[in-house]
């Protein structure tokens, strides 16, 4: 298959472009398989050979091929290839890119092997594959201490949600006998079992560690230490949707699963809300691009959790356009400026890097939901469909969508707009870099056919192409009039104008810049201080941890544990030193003592007898 | 019994050639001897031959202890001629009365009789305090003597005691007699021969060294002469156990006899080992090493089981193998370290002379009871026994102690295997001591290995 | 043994030649126990044996039985090696700390 | 024939060793176990399932102690597993300088006879007699090469050994006397032993697998004597030595004292859990590399054990599988520490750092062996951690969860491990050698059997798999 020629390691100079060839070769091959695949067919799985086959669990490797695999594999695939291209220019200068790329791709391998997996145990090879990568990548860098610390919390933090997926499956495969998607789908439908409840949640809270979601989401913007390309690839575009893509895969089991679902509404919900407020006064540009893919995750989890699955593939979809898109030219500006990321020390760049600019602004204009944009299709699929369920979480949806727009413009507006506050003397990308951005921001823009709904002509084709491969998406209905629907838009439209408007008066016509934290008012240096979750975490598990960690050595090893074995050896001693001093070697002493002896044992004998 | 009486004459002739001619021949005189007398323990190993109107009877079991007690005699006297070699005085005197002491083993294993069970006792006791203090200018060698002596007696009136008593209980003082009437009679009902038997065993108990009777036993190792240290805790504690056996073996004991018998052989594993746990001295070290055996030998005892003999047998022969070597590496690493004793003189053993230091080891080994030497085979043998015949929780015991015991063996072992501080003095190994040594630490491996070639 | 001793000696019951030759043995015990000079100890070894012998004496009457007076002459024959040995251990024990103090023997210890 | 070559392999070369103390004794003895290792390739050939016998010699046979050798698919895995691993022990020794390296490599070969005799053996005796002979030499080996404070740590770590195995002496006797004088398994495992003696004999026996492997709480002699052993005896005593623990809970155990390991299993498994999560959390903070790998080992050791205590067919499978994973991962890591001692001069954790810059191919083996140690799928250990935590789940979920915890625990110590490393910023005035090629004829065949086996784990799956599906339902028949 494709994905051996992707494992190859990289050494050469052209390591970058052997690479690039690689994935899009596989970009190819994924496109073909997607011609020549018949939705109708269901999907085919492909078995490579046996892998674990014992005591009567038989898993091989397997990969499936379905809608929903493929429609991952093009996202992977696809976006893979633009990144890698783009990173050709954006690693230029590092010694160590071979490296870089071995890691990429490596990492896409890993993607596909999730996406593609026809079980669960091979999609959690992909799941780890993708983690280590991740891990890999953002310590790229690994000379700085930080980016180090970043990695780790990384591959921790993902580390405790796979103890979820570990658990699901083991939990699935006790109550089916099996890790095969199809046949536990097959089985598990109609089957009303609390142990589904269970493995849904040990699902999600795999998913919160991949896809960033509370509370396992502090791991994301840390991540933002590595190398931006990696940052537009993995931590925004295909890595981070594994958590949903898994859900979708076994829609069927969390659709049999109510009350998971309303926790992932409820997690989906306050993650979105939360890392959108953080959004708003970041001043490092990737970070504030990371807060807002926590947050767009958190919206596709809503969908998840409204049962809209469809919904959130195609937020995925469109959010790995536009977030690529956004992350890419992040890149490209901070390549402009020598590695400044700080947007205070930014601001102007219209001029200096025009098709960055202008990419940029297609971007955030989709991200924010501008009409007709990929993303507004998508967000307001979400919304529609949360509307449906409760006002109330629409309107906290809205508020949330209403706060990206304002970081994201506040964003647009710092760096491009207004007077250039840098040292650096910015210029533009190659063309290796541009390129992909220009492809991106056509994707961004036109991202929305792919699932254009009724109301606008379409035929919502995702939803039914996806619908062969996660039966979840047939439970789907949306039942609002069309009339609702126009006059959600337009709400949603309007503020998100008059947002626009605030924005731009306040950050063009002004340029307000944040000062330093400790001159702002409490509540918004909370925020600021990302309502200091990381310093709580710390608090809360790494101190206790590195405490326990220490003490229990000092403590209890140390104080009880050896000693408790050595006690014993030295008691036999001390007994022994006691026992000694019978022999006193006095020898009247010795003859009274047979003598007590004796007499002793003559009563023992006497008594006994 | 012409061996026995061989036996005699030569002790007689040593002493002769003591006066008469030089040292030099002395030994390989006493070794030929006992090598004749061996022969002749061997000839017709199947006769079962009387002496003395029946008091003594030399059947396979008394030929085998016998043959057992001559074969360690004769590795004492190899060992001598290097030990002896700078005495000048009285060392016909040591040889004639090692012999007359084995003859007196000799006895004990063979007697039918309780008068020669005493007798033999004595003859078999006697020469040692003599010899204990064969070191006439040393205060510890004439306390060990004194000491030796003290208890010794004191212990043999106890043990005529209760011969006395059992021969008023049972008429009798042939064994055969005196088992056929336990068998008859009640146990425990008749007061007397409770008491008879009860006092016999102690006397017995003390010659085996068993707590509470073993206080004799660290001071006398210590004090006494090596090679005489050596003959004590293998050919006396031997033909000891032999006559023990040889006592019981028949005999209905009262349960409450069996139960004091449980009881001393906890005290004795327990006494042995805990307190041979902190003995910094060689010497005293193996005594209580000893006491522990002993212990682990009573457990064979307990309960009644035609292998007994056999695992008896096996255990002293391969444990008196062991001790004789590791006496003649204390012998030799005490010279390089000018008469210390302390196990520290093992220090950098392996340095010095890696192959007695092996030969030490596998001795050590042996002791502690590891597996593929001859000690290891023993108590399991031993182990199996106790079970086998219902005393559980006393093997267990004795399991535990064994480890105990495996503690203060591997203490000199590591001492042997950890480079010396400073430069001590070369090890200065005589051929015939290189021999000896060598014969033991092969013997225990291959006894170990080949545990059929050692049975009755 | 003359019938007329036996006769004799059967006019006592046995249960008080046991319990005299308890007696002498005890105090024999005791002696050697707690006296702490080392010739009065070895007199009183000397005192359990005879008890013994006067025991087996006693018995030997009782039983009918010659062979326990044969036993005795060994014992006396024993008690006689033994003392000598003992003696000479004495001489040397006097030679090496001038005392006869069974205390002065304690260097040998733990 | 294939049972008498590997006994007397190992064993001649090592009393040629011993004796003759050639000048080149380090070849002598990899030629040694290399060829050990054909002849138990020869026995996986042609392996075809069941139980190979190969002698059944008298030795005792009145005592219960027969010589019965021979093997089944477990006790293959376990010679194969001897047999990889040695020669990678006696390769370690390439940069060690040692004194007396003769007598030292025949000490290393007569450990290797001695664990391929417990792995032959088929009478209970005789696996005793073997089991405690492993000691001797290792004991030797620590004594006479290991560091700082090894007189006391020696002799304690040799006690402590040996109060299991006078247990496990005792019980089987017990059980020898139970069965009438017939010490082979076969007879042992034919006893039908009544529960209450059971629940007490099952700790007998097993105090001295727990002791071996080691369990919580009784692994307090681990982590110093992993510390203080010289380099190969670690490996010997990591890599080999505690799967004696595992085997014998396999082989004793559990056909033996069935009603006993059901009374206690969830004891056991909790115990040794804690004993995973505890040594887990203390390896964090660990600053001494080679103390790490102890207390990783012991955290690891802990889930493998947990998992042989599920006791179906997964946990077993698993348990029996990752013993091999482990093995194979204790050498690698126990040779990168050897490896940065070497170059640092320490093992001190607080003297590296920054490493990766001036050996980025040592950093990237390391990354490799790392990936088995915090088992990534697709490398050895995933497969018996998978299959151990798919074997828990039945006994109980809140085990699982603490034998999953693990994987966390795993993830953040050896990270942060390879962290303070290799990671960070460049000390001053450190050029040091990056990896050598005998850094890479080492680390990389280690690595390649990880990845290879844990692609395609069946080969050893499949040796496990019918013994333990037939111990499993000769259980559930009685």
């Amino acid at each position: 298959m494709i994905l051996a020629s992707l494992r190859r390691k990289l050494s050469a100079n052209v390591a970058g472009g052997l690479a690039t060839a690689l994935i899009a070769g596989s970009f190819v091959a994924s496109v073909l398989l997607f011609m020549g695949f018949d939705p109708t067919s269901g999907g085919r799985t492909v078995k490579l050979l046996d892998w674990i086959d014992v005591g009567g669990m038989q898993i091989p490797l397997a990969l499936r091929i379905d809608a929903l695999s493929l429609t991952m594999m093009l996202i992977v695939t696809g976006i893979g290839s633009l990144i890698h291209l783009y990173s050709i220019g954006y690693m230029h200068d590092d010694e160590r890119a071979p490296t870089f790329f071995a890691q990429l791709n490596l990492f896409s391998f890993a993607m596909l092997m999730l996406v593609m997996g026809s079980n669960f145990l091979i999609t959690f090879i992909g799941w780890e594959g993708v983690g280590l990568c991740s891990y890999l990548l953002i310590g790229f860098w690994y000379k700085t201490p930080e980016y180090n610390y970043a990695a780790r919390k990384a591959f921790v933090m993902n580390r405790i949600g796979d103890v979820g997926v570990v658990l699901a499956m083991v939990l699935l495969f006790q109550r089916f006998g099996t890790l095969e998607y199809a046949s536990i789908m097959d089985m598990a439908s109609g089957v009303n079992d609390p142990l589904l409840i269970a493995a849904t949640l040990f699902l999600f809270i795999g998913a919160t560690g991949k896809s960033a979601q509370i509370p396992l989401f502090t791991w994301l913007p840390d991540a933002m230490a590595g190398p931006t390309p990696v940052s537009a690839l993995i931590h925004a575009a295909t890595m981070v949707t594994a958590g949903i893509f898994l859900t979708v895969r076994s829609s069927v089991l969390f659709e049999l699963a109510p009350f998971t679902k309303d926790i992932i509404l409820w997690i989906g919900t306050a993650t979105a809300l939360l890392a959108a407020s953080i959004g708003l006064f970041q001043n490092d540009i990737k970070k504030v691009l990371a807060y807002s893919t926590v947050s767009q995750l958190g919206y596709m989890f809503v969908a998840l959790g409204l049962g809209s699955y469809s919904a959130a593939m195609f937020h995925v979809t469109t959010h790995a356009f536009f977030k690529a898109l956004l992350f890419l030219g992040a890149g490209s500006v901070i390549h402009a400026l020598g590695g400044e990321q700080d947007i205070r020390k930014m601001g102007g760049l219209k001029g200096h890097i025009k098709i960055t600019y202008f990419t940029f602004l297609v971007g955030t204009a989709a991200i924010a939901g501008l009409p007709l944009l990929s993303g507004f299709f998508s967000k307001d699929l979400i919304l529609a469909f949360a509307f449906q369920r409760s006002p109330v979480i629409f309107g906290l949806l809205l508020f949330g969508a209403l706060l990206t727009t304002f970081y994201m413009f506040r964003l647009l507006f710092l760096v491009f707009y207004g007077t250039y506050r840098g040292k650096a003397h910015p210029h533009e990308s190659p063309l290796t870099m541009t390129i992909p951005l220009m492809v991106l921001a056509v994707l961004s823009v036109v991202g929305g056919l792919l699932n254009l709904p009724h109301l606008f002509g379409g035929h919502e084709p995702m939803k039914h192409y996806l619908e062969t491969a996660a039966a979840g998406i047939g439970y789907e209905h949306l039942e609002l009039s069309a009339l609702t629907e126009i006059i959600l838009m337009g709400i949603t439209t309007t503020l998100v104008g008059f947002v626009i408007y605030v924005a731009y008066g306040r950050f063009v016509k002004t340029t307000t810049l944040e000062g330093e934290e400790a001159t702002m008012p409490v509540f918004k240096r909370l925020i600021a201080q990302r309502w200091r979750i990381d310093e709580l975490y710390r608090a809360l598990f790494e101190k206790p941890y590195a405490w326990l960690s220490t003490n229990l050595l000092a403590v209890a090893e140390k104080k009880v544990m050896v000693p408790l074995m050595n006690g014993v050896g030295d008691a036999a001693i001390r007994v022994g030193d006691v026992v000694r001093r019978v022999q006193t070697g006095n020898a009247s002493f010795h003859l009274l003592a047979m003598l007590c002896g004796l007499i002793l044992f003559l009563v023992i004998t006497l008594m006994s007898n | 019994m012409s061996a026995l009486v061989l036996l005699s004459v030569l002790g007689v002739v040593l002493l002769y050639l003591g006066l008469f001619s030089g040292r030099g021949i002395l030994a390989p005189v006493g070794i030929l001897g006992l090598l004749a007398a061996l022969v002749l323990f061997a000839a017709d190993w199947h006769l079962e031959s009387t002496l003395f109107g029946g008091l003594v009877i030399f059947d396979t079991y008394a030929r085998s202890f016998s043959l057992v007690l001559v074969v360690v005699t004769v590795l004492l006297f190899l060992f001598g001629m290097d030990y002896y070699a700078k005495v000048r005085e009285n060392v016909a005197e040591h040889y004639a009365l090692m012999v007359f002491s084995l003859v007196g083993g000799v006895l004990i294993c063979s007697f039918t009789n309780l008068v020669m069970l005493f007798l033999g006792i004595e003859i078999l006791s006697i020469p040692l305090y003599i010899l204990a203090g064969g070191k006439r200018d040393s205060f510890r060698s004439g306390e060990a003597a004194f000491k030796y002596f003290l208890q010794g007696a004191f212990a043999s009136g106890f043990l005529l005691m209760g011969l006395a008593l059992i021969y008023g209980a049972t008429a009798s003082f042939d064994l055969a007699a005196i088992e056929a009437w336990s068998a008859v009679t009640a146990n425990g009902g008749n007061m007397l021969f409770l008491l008879g038997l009860f006092l016999t065993l102690a006397g017995l108990a003390f010659k085996v060294a068993a707590v509470p009777f073993h206080f004799w036993s660290p001071d006398v190792y210590e004090g006494a002469p090596t090679l005489i240290t050596a003959f004590m805790s293998t050919v006396v504690k031997t033909a000891a156990f032999a006559a023990f056996y040889r006592f019981i073996a028949n005999i209905q004991l009262p349960g409450a006899v069996e139960n004091m018998l449980v009881v001393m052989t906890l005290f004795t594993l327990f006494l042995g080992n805990i307190v041979a746990l902190r003995q910094t001295q060689f010497k005293r070290l193996m005594a209580y090493s000893s006491i522990a055996h002993t212990g682990f030998l009573l457990l064979a005892f307990l309960g009644t089981d035609g292998r007994t003999p056999d695992v008896l047998f096996y255990y002293l022969g391969t444990y008196a193998l062991a001790t004789v070597g590791l006496f003649i590496v204390l012998t030799l690493a005490k010279r390089a370290a000018l008469g210390d004793e302390n196990i520290r003189i093992f220090r950098g053993l392996f340095r010095r002379d890696p192959w007695i230091a092996i030969a030490a080891m596998l001795m050590l080994l042996s002791l502690a009871g590891i597996p593929l030497t001859a000690g290891f085979v023993a108590k399991y043998r031993v182990f199996v026994l106790g079970i086998a015949n219902g005393f559980i929780w006393t093997t267990l015991f004795a399991v535990l102690m064994a480890l105990v015991g495996i503690y203060y063996y591997i203490l000199v072992i590591r001492e042997a295997f950890t480079p010396q501080d400073q430069e001590s003095k070369e090890l200065a190994v005589a051929p015939i001591n290189w021999l000896v040594i060598s014969l033991c630490g092969a013997g225990v491996v291959a006894l170990g290995v080949w545990p059929g070639l050692l049975r009755i | 043994m003359e019938q007329g001793i036996i006769t004799a000696i059967r006019t006592v019951p046995l249960d008080h030649y046991v319990l005299l030759s308890f007696l002498l043995f005890s105090i024999g015990v005791a002696g050697v126990v707690f006296r702490r000079n080392t010739i009065i100890i070895l007199m009183c070894v000397e005192l359990m044996l005879n008890s013994v012998n006067l025991l087996l004496t006693a018995f030997s009457a009782y039983h009918s039985d010659p062979r326990a007076q044969v036993f005795v002459f060994f014992i006396m024959l024993v008690a006689a090696a033994e003392v000598t040995v003992g003696l000479s251990i004495l001489v040397m024990m006097k030679r090496n700390v001038d005392s006869v103090d069974v205390n002065q023997l304690n260097r040998l210890k733990g | 024939m294939i049972a008498a070559l590997l006994l007397l392999i190992p064993c001649i070369s090592a009393l040629a060793l011993v004796i003759l103390r050639p000048a080149q004794a380090r070849p002598i003895a990899l030629v040694s176990t290399l060829a050990s290792l054909a002849v138990v390739v020869f026995a996986w050939i042609s392996y075809t399932g069941g139980m190979v016998l190969h002698y059944d010699l008298d030795w005792m046979n009145a005592w219960g102690l027969r010589f019965v050798v021979g093997y089944d698919g477990v006790g293959l895995l376990m010679l194969i597993l001897t047999a990889v691993v040695f020669p990678f022990i006696i390769g370690a020794g390439y940069g060690q300088q040692h004194d007396r390296p003769a007598i030292f490599n025949g000490l290393l070969l007569f450990t290797q006879t001695f664990l391929f005799g417990v792995f032959l053996a088929q009478n209970a005796l005789l696996f005793y007699i073997f089991y405690e002979l492993t000691l001797i030499p290792v004991f030797f080996v620590l004594l006479y090469w290991g560091g700082e404070n090894r007189r006391n740590i020696t002799v304690r770590f040799f006690i402590y050994t040996l109060l299991g195995g006078l247990s496990l002496l005792f019980g089987l006797v017990y059980l020898l006397i139970q069965s009438g004088g017939n010490g082979d398994f076969t007879a042992l495992q034919a006893l039908n032993i009544p529960g209450g003696t059971q629940v007490w004999l099952f700790w007998i026996l097993f105090l001295a697998f727990a002791i071996k492997l080691p369990i919580f709480p009784f692994h307090s002699w681990q982590p110093e004597t992993y510390y203080m052993a010289p380099l190969q005896g670690t490996m010997v005593l990591g890599a080999v030595m505690l799967k004696m623990g595992l085997f014998g809970v396999y082989k004793i155990v559990f056909p033996i004292v069935p009603l006993g390991v059901e009374h206690w299993q969830s004891t056991v498994i909790l115990l040794a859990l804690i004993g995973a999560v505890y040594a887990g959390i203390i390896a964090f903070r660990q600053s001494d590399f080679k103390r790490l790998v102890a207390f990783s080992s012991l955290s690891h050791v802990g889930v493998l054990c947990a998992g042989l205590f599920a006791w179906n067919t997964y946990g077993i499978s698993g348990s029996l599988y990752q013993a091999f994973a482990h093995a194979i991962l204790v050498v690698g890591m126990l040779y990168l520490v050897g490896a940065m001692q070497e170059r640092v001069g320490s093992t001190d954790m607080n003297a590296m750092g920054g490493l990766k810059s001036s050996m980025p191919r040592l950093a990237a083996l390391f990354l490799l062996v790392l990936v088995n140690a915090v088992a990534l799928p697709l490398t050895q250990s995933f497969v018996g951690e998978w299959l151990m935590f798919a074997g828990l789940w039945q006994v109980d979920g809140w085990l699982t969860l603490l034998a999953v915890s693990t994987i966390v625990l795993g993830a953040v110590y050896m990270l942060y491990a390879y962290q303070r490393v290799m990671l960070g910023p460049d000390r001053a005035n450190q050029q040091l050698p990056d990896a050598t090629t005998r850094d890479h004829l080492y680390l990389v065949p280690l690595i390649a059997v990880t990845l290879i086996l844990g692609v395609h784990p069946g080969p050893i799956l499949e040796l496990v798999d019918a013994p333990v599906l037939q111990l499993l339902s000769s259980l559930s028949v009685n």
